[in-house]
């Protein structure tokens, strides 16, 4: 599991790569999200192109994330689904709750 | 179609996270020369992630001298895998609806209900020690021109 | 490196060579998982591959009903691999140098030979069911300082 | 496992590729020379490059097949030997009975 941090127009954008699961994935996720939003409110997009596993583990990191971000007045959309990932978030009705864009360029001009 | 009839597997692991990863890999190996399609193996491989992740985190708390079992057997058209922890059990019926709008933003609780969806049958009971068996079944369609050499 | 101490897997197959596919890639995750170099990984798979190839073709004489039993032990520092067939055992002592000129051309007769030279120890005794009984073991060195493995 | 047949110079060039093990690539390696070799002396340089395993059923057939073209006064020579398939063949001492060359080109010109 790798996360790459950069920024574009103001929104920082984290890219996911591999396994966000228990015990490790869910970790690294966690801090680097934490590490990227400071204190004040943040604009966030997460890019989950690269994902090959996510588990409920994973999935409740998105969701923490989502809620830590929104708590300081910022804001956190998601990026670049993978089907299966997709699939995840929809059978426990998450889907609805993130703002999720096909493109980057679309995601980053929406904030 | 390679014929999985009559396989069974078994693997001891200590608890640890990282051991995941093997059971995982182990059951994928077996479900794919056995001639299950990719997304079978995906799904079957994300409930049993989300079982073995409760056996070590609920049931034997982490503790790396306590062992979880894993028992996988394959008939031609259903794959059966059981785990047993060495844990306290639990009653499956206090376990809530990750779905209700209040526990929509919980950071947890949404293992049991992937694994019910991702599988035909999951089954709690009380394993000969007293930790939590739990059984997760899945009918398998068979891939009629499978190609699993390498 | 992961530790593998305390890891065991237990897998039954039918008599059938294709099954070997599948023995060789649950040892090899295994193998992996637990830091093993990839050197000691191939020749401890094609240790395997001979052991599993003797137990369906010459114990279970390839009836796809006999089955052949696989158990591994997984210790920081050594594997130990057991293979149980349901055949008639054989003497070992019987077996004929394939480094002897008159043998040098045979077609077969390298298998025990081969085993012999990939792992530290091999041994046969008579199983519980009359079968032979094989194991195979081979001290694993960590992959951090690992320079001349075989 | 699979193999693939060229000519060269008049000399039939068999590429194995994959698994030469019991069962199926010992067996799919045998019908592949006898086909190749007819009925008289043939010329036959087997290029082993991309085998990936080689057991001791594999081996046999490679020792077949050259006492088979030999003993028809043909040659058997091999080529392109991966690290691990040379070690099995000296392990056995039978490196020294076969001729086995680098390149392809070596291979063909020594017949
Ligand atoms: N093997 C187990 N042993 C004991 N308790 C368990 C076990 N598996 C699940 N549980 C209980 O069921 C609850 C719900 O599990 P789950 O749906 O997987 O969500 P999570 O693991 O995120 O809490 C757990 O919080 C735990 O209390
Ligand atoms: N599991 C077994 N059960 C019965 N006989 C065996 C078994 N393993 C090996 N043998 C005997 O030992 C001989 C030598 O085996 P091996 O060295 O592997 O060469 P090969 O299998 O090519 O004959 C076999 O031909 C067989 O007679």
């Amino acid at each position: 599991m790798k996360i790459t941090k950069r920024e574009k127009n103001g929104v920082t954008i984290l890219e996911v790569e591999g396994k966000v699961t228990i015990g490790k994935g869910d970790v690294v996720l966690r801090e680097a999200v934490l590490q990227a939003i400071g204190e004040g409110p943040a604009k966030l997009l997460i890019n989950l192109g690269e994902v090959t596993t996510i588990d409920s583990s994973g999935v409740g990191e998105l969701v923490s994330a989502y809620t830590t971000v929104t708590n300081r007045g910022g804001k956190l959309k998601l990026v670049n689904m993978p089907p299966k990932v997709s699939d995840i978030l929809q059978i426990t009705q998450l889907i609805t709750v993130f703002e999720v864009f096909e493109t980057e360029d679309e995601a980053v001009q929406s904030f | 179609m390679t014929s999985t009839a009559g396989r069974e597997l078994h693997l001891t692991i200590g608890s640890r996270f990282e051991n995941i990863e093997l059971v995982q890999a182990v059951v994928d190996d077996a479900l794919r020369e056995g001639g299950a399609t990719e997304d079978a193996r995906h799904w079957i491989g994300l409930a049993l992630r989300e079982a073995v992740a409760n056996a070590i985190k609920h049931g034997n708390l982490q503790d790396p001298e306590k062992q979880v079992e894993i028992q996988a057997n394959f008939a031609p058209e259903e794959v059966e895998i059981r785990i047993d922890d060495e844990g306290a059990g639990f009653d499956p019926q206090g376990v809530v609806d990750p779905l209700a709008p209040e526990n929509l933003f919980r950071a947890s609780g949404r293992g049991i209900f992937y694994m019910r969806k991702f599988m035909d049958e999951v089954e709690f009971e009380s394993g000969p020690s007293g930790g939590t068996r739990l059984r997760l079944r899945k009918r398998l369609v068979p891939v009629t021109n499978a190609t699993n050499e390498r």
